[in-house]
């Protein structure tokens, strides 16, 4: 039963022709379907519109690079060339509109090329505030998000009311509380489902609506509990860096594969950015919105720490995970997350924290080395009976 | 070896003001300046000077680093501290430099930061940059000016506010409490009626180019002359006297239909002339240029001169308004245009100046310019018929500086226009 | 610890298979080994026979073994008890060859890995190349057959350069294509050599200090047999100031395959116990 | 006087030369490995070009012949294959003479004794071997070069001895070769021809003396022709024949391009970019083509033309060789096969593996371990041969992508294989109706828009 939900979610998540969109759109009157590339973005705006937001991830290794990389050179990161791939084929055929969330000057410019494409009716690159003030990034912020909801309006000419808006709200939260509690119950049980099961059944939540999406979820968390696995001899890590561009799933089981559980993971961050519930009774929920974003946000390569450190708060994760070492995984050529490498993996060392680090791209094939480096990791964990330096922590 | 070419009083006023600066730097400890970092594209000095600081730009001590060679062993020393090869090589050149004891240009050690002026255009590199600066200078106060990006293609009123917001509460107030002085606006309104006259003057002596033979360079030459207004001099008076000096000069030329200087020399006969995407190599900076003039090639315009602001397009400092000036300013940065408007702003530069051909050199540290490049380099080929070249290297990696691939793509590439201007005459 | 065990360590390398076979107690030592090319068959098969050859030769019946692991790409492997990773294998062999070594780099046909460990023998931490081959012993392999020369012979051949050359670019592909251009003009076969040796010496000394490696540093894998390839190593490592002390030992080709025995025999009595 | 071009490109791994006559028309082709020394390839390939000319203004001369007697096409096709195994005999003696010096300087005792046996046979072997193969088998027209063609031959004798011989005897194999690959081995014309002559006159008496139904094997009708008739054939080509190897083949300008061109001894502007001439010779050829693909042996380029054939943009891969012919090379190597027989195999494959990293040094690493995971030959040569052309196309679409007309040239586009999956990709994703061009000459490409450029600036 878990395996059937499972393999639908996967076959969902790597549906590069985003058919159930498609589908949904159909099946109503004034509905809009809206990209939006990595990494967060409030769907719950679309939601509320009357628009299905679908997550844009990139090809993975099950899209050919023909023409994609005609855009960009070979030491620009991998997920950028595989959505202009995908648009060429017009696999985005339908799309309404396309958000891209600031996260790195790749994806801005790439906005910029949707643009002189003329890909959907609108395109809008999102620039999320680095001032986390309430009057001053939160003005422009909710400045920038009624720019996409007059995009919207444009197109369908639903008004979003706050009724609308706040139960979109409440169902998001919902979705976001049972993804919580499936990473909890990984934590604790790693061996009831595999990580890239859990990936699977998370990433096919950005193609389907949020209310079915919530129905997986439901069923999935009462099955995983039941299920029994076997728990094995392999230690427990973090991996961190795949933000933006998914690494393969083949990395994914490669590295549980070599020794290790992956009980905590930034792969699909924008699902679990806002940490928490978002107010639901508010009479201007965009503003609840808004505050949830200046104040709820996890911590990631694409926003400044400004006094609230990263390094504190991945050792706060590590903590509350329990792990014994990390993994950075990031992509090739990904400025953010590899210059937050060092500041990371400074403060892992000075805390006795165990960890790796290697490059991949979304479309990977081959992880000898990979393998090898993680099989060396964890049993540089195990063999030596030497316990791991929680204390220090 | 190069023969030791006259220099023109402008290159003299320059090296002067650059002196001065780092000598002022050097000496910061006693005189009690507060020193600000920040950055080029977007940089408000104008602001710093009001509050009499001295900036300090982290990518132009990263560039002079590899006009000196030295940029290869920093490199190396930052990713001995964990940097991946994989990252913009300037950030990796400024903290390898650090580590090294950041001694300048001028053999004089550059003080530490009293303030990191995070006013980031066009780049979120320059994010991360500062990340790991605050790291590498704890306690050191953080001030950040987000700049919106011109997505719409436009700067709207909202985006300015936004700016200005910040400029008002949280760039200002962290320079007053820093330098322990209040913001003093008739100051820095007449520092800025300095500036637009300098805007006045970038704009003139970046239009010589029209003549045939171009007077100057507007890569290889144009990359100096833009020092000044880069380099936290923009409204100050030696500015206006340099501008002022090198237009003259400028003009002279023009009167002798003389062309480019280069570093041996004149150049003797204008064969090609070029429009040039992307910042230029430092690392092995004359070598590259003289793959140029040696085969007649002149620059008449560069995107990489319009890094610091982008006057061309009628933007104006407006003394009266200053904060929304200078939001505007780093509004209107080359980087911080969408890629439609880059491309609108380097077609009217190839028509305006009559390119023969458009060259991208593209740089493998910075997205900023890279990604997109290829297809600006497709609309112009396709939109102008102009026929296009590319070549590939970086700012201050000098592993990423292959001469003899980069020869061989240029002499092709010269062979092609060469070719199409034979043919094309005979017919 | 009761009595000595036989424990016999497998290293299917890509292009050479060695096996060793151990008395494993408190004081572990070598009984035998042995090594064998691949040439292009199936390495499974080369290495049964070659288990056997040992075997055979010293009077042991497989069933005596109490403890068969493999390194390597020895995973496939029908009679292995267990398999351990290259970089764990080569940490212990490298140290067991070279006591005290703080830091092993293990110089294989396609991969340079290096490792940290601390006194213990416990591994810290590690870098390894990735997929461009430049800096491989399968590169000295092509060019030192171009050239006409066995690879036993390389290492001395290098220490009579004078004036090494070293090829312009990192890829070995095109570096060969420099190499005949070398050839044509006319430069010596011993500075061609040292020439390549220094840029592969180039990949490992940057490996080594991007690792921040810790002294002394024990080279193994088949590259450690190569006299040359030391000296170029030392030549860089004094170049970058790094101060190290750099180990070689006549067994280095054979550290992986001593290391899964030793780990075999590690892991029985943790099992057992 | 009539005025001839030459075209010299330098490749990386194998050096072109062309010769062309006042109207473009190839006269001259002239083809070795760049292994060696690049002066004396380059030398290898001018004379072999001149010879080559001289064949072909014979066969321009007694045109009108050839066309009504098929006899004498047949016997000049014989009197050419034998010129080249003349070619090959001295440069095998030279070997031969090599191998004995390697010998004496490398190993000493019974081993020396023994090798030097071994070595007697092989070589004793390989002559009449290859002598057959140019006569009756098509080793003329299969592109080979010295190398590979003793090579195949060494290896396969040197299987045959006991294991222990295999390391002593590739290290005679590899140590001699480069010598005579590095010695420039001139021939005279006049002479050489003569002596093909007196050979298959030897040849042709044989079957002369033959019974009407014994010309068994390999003796065709073509050749009964012959019969009793090439004393005849042979007495008046002997004029034409001194007529065109007493012939001043004049060379009035040439230019050289490729890989090495900075190292040919000529002056400056005689040097071309080899992606200028590439383009040149390709829309020479194809005067349509706008799109032209380029592999050769360590490096790819796309260039985009127009329709005056000058290049618009272009794109290569340096620093990185993975994919290119060399890699193809080092496969055939690993498979133990000559690079001709390469894409027919992967043509038969039901399927491809999918290939992770296309550099050369890990190729062979790469394929053992599909061979062990069960992985079919043909499968796997697929794999490979697909994953090259992946890179060309990302290399052309870097270019600009494909615009009809497509001219595909350079040593790998006389691959089968390589070529199947080019004509898929660019079909499935630049149009159907996109036309590709590849000539069986595609490996000239770049020396021949050499030549034209020395033409047009003479
Ligand atoms: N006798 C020798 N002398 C010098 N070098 C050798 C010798 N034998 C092997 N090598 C080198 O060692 C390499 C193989 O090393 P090895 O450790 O067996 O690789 P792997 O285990 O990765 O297959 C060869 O590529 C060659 O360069
Ligand atoms: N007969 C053939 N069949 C298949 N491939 C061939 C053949 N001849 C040459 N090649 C391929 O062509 C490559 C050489 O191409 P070429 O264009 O001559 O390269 P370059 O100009 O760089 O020397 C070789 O590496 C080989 O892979
Ligand atoms: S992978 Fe990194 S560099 Fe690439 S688009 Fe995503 S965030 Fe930007
Ligand atoms: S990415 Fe470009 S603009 Fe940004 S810091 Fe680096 S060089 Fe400067
Ligand atoms: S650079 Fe050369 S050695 Fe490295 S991956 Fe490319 S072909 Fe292989």
């Amino acid at each position: 039963m878990l395996k059937e939900i499972v393999a639908r979610c996967e076959e969902l998540a790597f549906d590069l022709s985003f058919s159930r969109a498609r589908e949904w759109k159909s099946q109503g009157k004034n509905r809009v379907v809206v990209g939006h590339l990595p990494v967060y973005f409030p769907r719950e705006i679309i939601h509320a519109a009357n628009g299905l937001a679908v997550g844009i991830l990139g090809g993975g290794d099950r899209k050919l690079i023909i023409r994609g990389d005609a855009y960009y050179q070979s030491y620009i990161c991998h997920i950028p060339r595989s959505i202009i791939e995908l648009a060429i084929d017009k696999h985005f055929a339908g799309f309404d509109g396309f958000i891209f969330p600031s996260i790195c000057d790749v994806m801005r410019n790439l906005s910029g090329m949707f643009q002189m494409m003329g890909e959907g009716k609108f395109v809008k690159y999102l620039d999320l505030p680095q001032n986390f003030q309430s009057h001053i990034g939160g003005t422009f912020y909710r400045y920038e998000l009624q720019t996409v909801l007059n995009e919207v309006y444009k197109l369908n000419g639903i008004e979003v009311t706050p009724e609308r808006l706040n139960h979109s709200i409440k169902l998001f939260n919902i979705n976001r509380t049972l993804i919580r509690q499936l990473y909890d119950i990984r934590q604790e049980f790693p061996w009831k489902m595999t990580a890239a099961d859990l990936y699977h059944i998370v990433r096919a939540g950005y193609v389907i609506p949020v209310e079915e999406h919530n129905e997986i979820l439901e069923s999935v968390v009462r099955l995983v509990m039941e299920e029994r696995g076997d728990p094995m001899d392999k230690i427990r890590v973090l991996v961190m860096g795949a933000f933006c561009e998914q690494p393969p799933v083949g990395l994914i089981r490669t590295i549980e594969l070599a020794g290790c559980y992956i009980v905590e993971d930034d792969f699909l961050l924008g699902a679990r950015w806002i940490q928490g519930d978002i107010d639901t009774g508010s009479t201007d929920p965009l503003e609840s919105i808004t505050s949830a974003y200046l104040e709820k946000s996890t911590f990631s390569s694409s926003v400044y720490d400004i006094g609230n450190p990263k390094e504190v708060r991945l050792l706060n994760l590590i903590r509350q995970r329990k792990v014994d070492g990390v993994i950075f995984a990031a992509p090739s050529f990904c400025d953010p997350a590899l210059l937050d490498h060092p500041i990371l993996q400074k403060e892992c060392n000075d805390k006795n924290v165990r960890f790796i680090s290697f490059l991949y791209s979304e479309n990977t094939g081959q992880f000898k080395v990979i393998k090898e480096q993680v099989g060396t990791f964890s049993d540089s964990i195990k063999l030596w009976d030497e316990p791991v330096l929680k204390a220090n922590l | 070896m190069a023969k030791e070419v006259a220099k023109e009083r402008s290159m003299i006023i320059q090296k002067e003001m650059i002196t001065g600066h780092f000598k002022e730097l050097g000496a910061a400890k006693e005189t009690g300046k507060k020193v600000v970092y920040t950055f080029v594209p977007g940089n408000i000095s104008e602001l710093i000077l009001s509050f009499g600081m001295l900036p300090v730009y982290p990518e132009l001590n990263a560039l002079q680093s590899g006009m000196r060679k030295k940029s290869g062993d920093y490199i190396r020393d930052a990713e001995q501290h964990g940097h991946s090869e994989d990252v913009c090589t300037y950030v990796k050149c400024d903290v390898g430099m650090m580590l090294n004891g950041n001694i300048g240009p001028t053999g004089e050690k550059i003080p530490k930061p009293d303030l990191l002026l995070l006013s980031y255009t066009g780049c979120f590199t320059f994010l991360k940059w500062f990340e790991t600066l605050e790291r590498l200078y704890p306690g050191v106060p953080v001030a950040l000016l987000h700049t919106p990006y011109q997505e719409a293609h436009k700067i709207t009123p909202e985006m300015t506010a936004y700016m200005v917001k910040q400029l008002k509460e949280e760039v200002i107030p962290k320079m007053e409490q820093v330098s322990g002085n209040k913001y003093d606006e008739e100051k820095l309104k007449s520092i800025l009626r300095n500036s637009s006259k300098v805007e006045d003057f970038i704009v003139k002596i970046f239009d010589t180019t029209k003549h045939r033979p171009s007077p100057i360079d507007a890569y290889f030459a144009g990359v100096y002359y833009i020092g000044p207004i880069n380099s936290g001099f923009r409204g100050t008076p030696e500015a206006v006297d340099y501008y002022a000096e090198l237009y003259k000069e400028i003009l002279t030329r023009i009167d002798k239909k003389l062309g480019p200087i280069t570093p041996e020399g004149e150049m003797e006969e204008e064969r090609f002339r070029l429009v040039v995407e992307g910042p230029p190599n430092w690392t092995h900076f004359r070598e590259f240029w003289k793959l140029f003039y040696d085969m007649g090639a002149v620059i008449v315009a560069s995107s990489y001169t319009k890094v610091g602001g982008v006057y061309d397009m009628g933007f104006r400092v407006n003394p009266d308004k200053p904060l929304e000036s200078l939001a505007e300013y780093c509004m209107n940065c080359y980087t911080n245009l969408n890629l439609q408007q880059r491309v609108e702003l380097l077609s009217k530069c190839i028509t305006d100046y009559q390119a023969d051909g458009f060259l991208v050199n593209s740089i493998k540290s910075c997205n900023s310019f890279s990604a997109g490049q290829l297809m600006i380099m497709q609309q112009l080929e396709r939109k102008l018929e102009i026929p296009t070249g590319f070549i590939e290297s970086d700012l201050v990696d000098p592993r990423y500086f292959s001469y003899s691939n980069i020869k061989n793509r240029l002499e092709s590439f010269f062979q092609m226009l060469e070719q199409r201007k034979m043919i094309l005459t005979r017919q | 610890m009761e009595k000595n065990i036989f424990t016999f360590g497998v290293d299917v390398g890509s292009s050479i298979i060695k096996a060793v076979l151990m008395s494993y107690s408190d004081n572990p030592f070598i009984i035998d080994k042995e090594t064998e090319k691949i040439r292009k068959r199936n390495p499974g098969m080369v290495a049964d026979q070659l288990i056997d050859q040992v075997l055979e030769r010293n009077n042991i019946k497989y069933s005596d073994i109490t403890y068969l692991a493999t390194t390597g790409e020895g995973e496939m492997l029908q009679r292995k008890r267990g398999h351990f990773y290259s970089m764990t294998t080569h940490a212990k062999g490298g140290v067991f060859l070279n006591p005290g070594s703080l830091t092993v780099v293990d110089m294989g046909a396609l991969y340079v890995r290096a490792i940290k460990i601390n006194e213990l023998g416990r591994v810290l931490d590690y870098k390894m190349t990735g997929q461009c081959a430049s800096g491989s012993g399968q590169f000295i392999e092509n060019i030192s057959r171009y050239l006409g020369l066995a690879i036993e012979d390389v290492g001395a051949t290098s220490l009579k350069s004078v004036t090494p050359e070293t090829p312009s670019g990192i890829c070995s592909v095109l570096a060969e294509t420099d190499v005949i251009n070398m050839v044509s003009r006319g430069i010596s076969t011993p500075d061609i050599i040292k020439g390549i040796h220094l840029s592969i010496a180039n990949k490992v000394v940057k490996l080594l200090s991007s690792l921040k490696a810790t002294s002394p540093v024990a080279l193994t894998g088949g590259m450690a047999m190569n006299i040359g390839m030391i000296q170029a190593v030392e030549e860089l490592i004094q170049e970058s100031k790094l101060n190290l002390e750099i180990r070689a030992n006549a067994d280095s080709i054979y550290a992986g395959a001593i290391g899964a025995a030793l780990w075999g025999g590690f892991r029985h009595f943790k099992l057992t116990s | 006087m009539k005025k001839y071009f030459l075209g010299i490109d330098l490749g990386s791994t194998t050096s072109k030369a062309i010769i062309i006559d006042d109207r473009d028309t190839i006269i001259g082709r002239g083809i070795t490995n760049t292994r060696a020394n690049y002066t004396v390839a380059t030398e290898i390939a001018r004379l072999e070009a001149i010879y080559n000319a001289r064949f072909s203004i014979l066969k321009m001369k007694l045109e009108d012949e050839i066309e009504s007697k098929p006899e004498y096409k047949k016997y000049i096709k014989d009197v050419e294959a034998v010129f080249q195994y003349l070619q090959f005999k001295r440069r095998l003696d030279r070997l031969n003479v090599q191998f004995r010096d390697t010998i004496e300087e490398t190993f000493s005792g019974e081993k020396r004794e023994n090798i030097s046996g071994y070595i007697t046979r092989i070589v004793k072997e390989i002559g009449p071997s290859i002598l057959d193969e140019y006569l009756n088998g098509s080793l003329g027209q299969k592109n080979q070069f010295f190398r590979d063609i003793v090579s195949e031959k060494y290896n396969k004798e040197v299987n045959l001895l006991s294991k222990e011989y295999f390391e002593p005897m590739m290290l005679v194999y590899d140590k001699s070769i480069t010598h005579v690959e590095n010695e420039l081995t001139e021939y005279n014309f006049r002479e050489l021809v003569y002596q093909s002559m007196e050979l298959l006159n030897d040849k042709y008496a044989q079957i002369d003396e033959s019974a009407p139904d014994e010309t068994g094997v390999g003796f065709d009708g073509e050749l009964n022709l012959l019969k009793g008739n090439y004393k005849h054939i042979y007495d008046s080509l002997k004029e034409h024949i001194s007529f065109v190897s007493n012939l001043d083949i004049h060379i009035s300008n040439m230019v050289g391009t490729g890989y090495g061109r900075a190292l040919l001894p000529f002056p400056e502007k005689s040097i071309r970019s080899e992606i200028l001439c590439h383009a040149f010779g390709a829309h020479a050829v194809f005067p349509n083509t706008r799109t032209v693909l380029d592999i050769g042996g360590q490096d790819t380029k796309a260039i985009q033309v127009d329709s005056h054939g000058l290049v618009t943009s272009f794109y290569m891969n340096d620093r990185c060789a993975a994919g290119c012919g060399r890699y193809l090379g080092y496969i055939a190597d690993e498979f133990s096969i000559s690079l001709n027989e390469l894409g027919p195999l992967a043509i038969e494959a039901t399927h491809e593996v999918n290939i992770c990293s296309t550099c050369t040094v890990f190729a062979a690493a790469e394929i053992r371990e599909l061979l062990n995971v069960g992985q079919k030959r043909s499968d796997i040569l697929a794999g490979l041969h697909r994953a090259i052309v992946m890179r060309a196309m990302s290399l052309l679409a870097r270019s600009g992508g494909v615009r009809n007309e497509f001219t595909f040239t350079g040593g790998v586009a006389r691959n089968q294989a390589v070529l199947k999956y080019v004509s898929e990709l660019v079909l499935k994703n630049y149009g159907n109706d996109i036309k590709i061009n590849v000539h069986t000459d595609s490996i000239f490409m770049g020396a021949l828009g050499g030549a034209m450029f020395a033409r047009r600036s003479n």
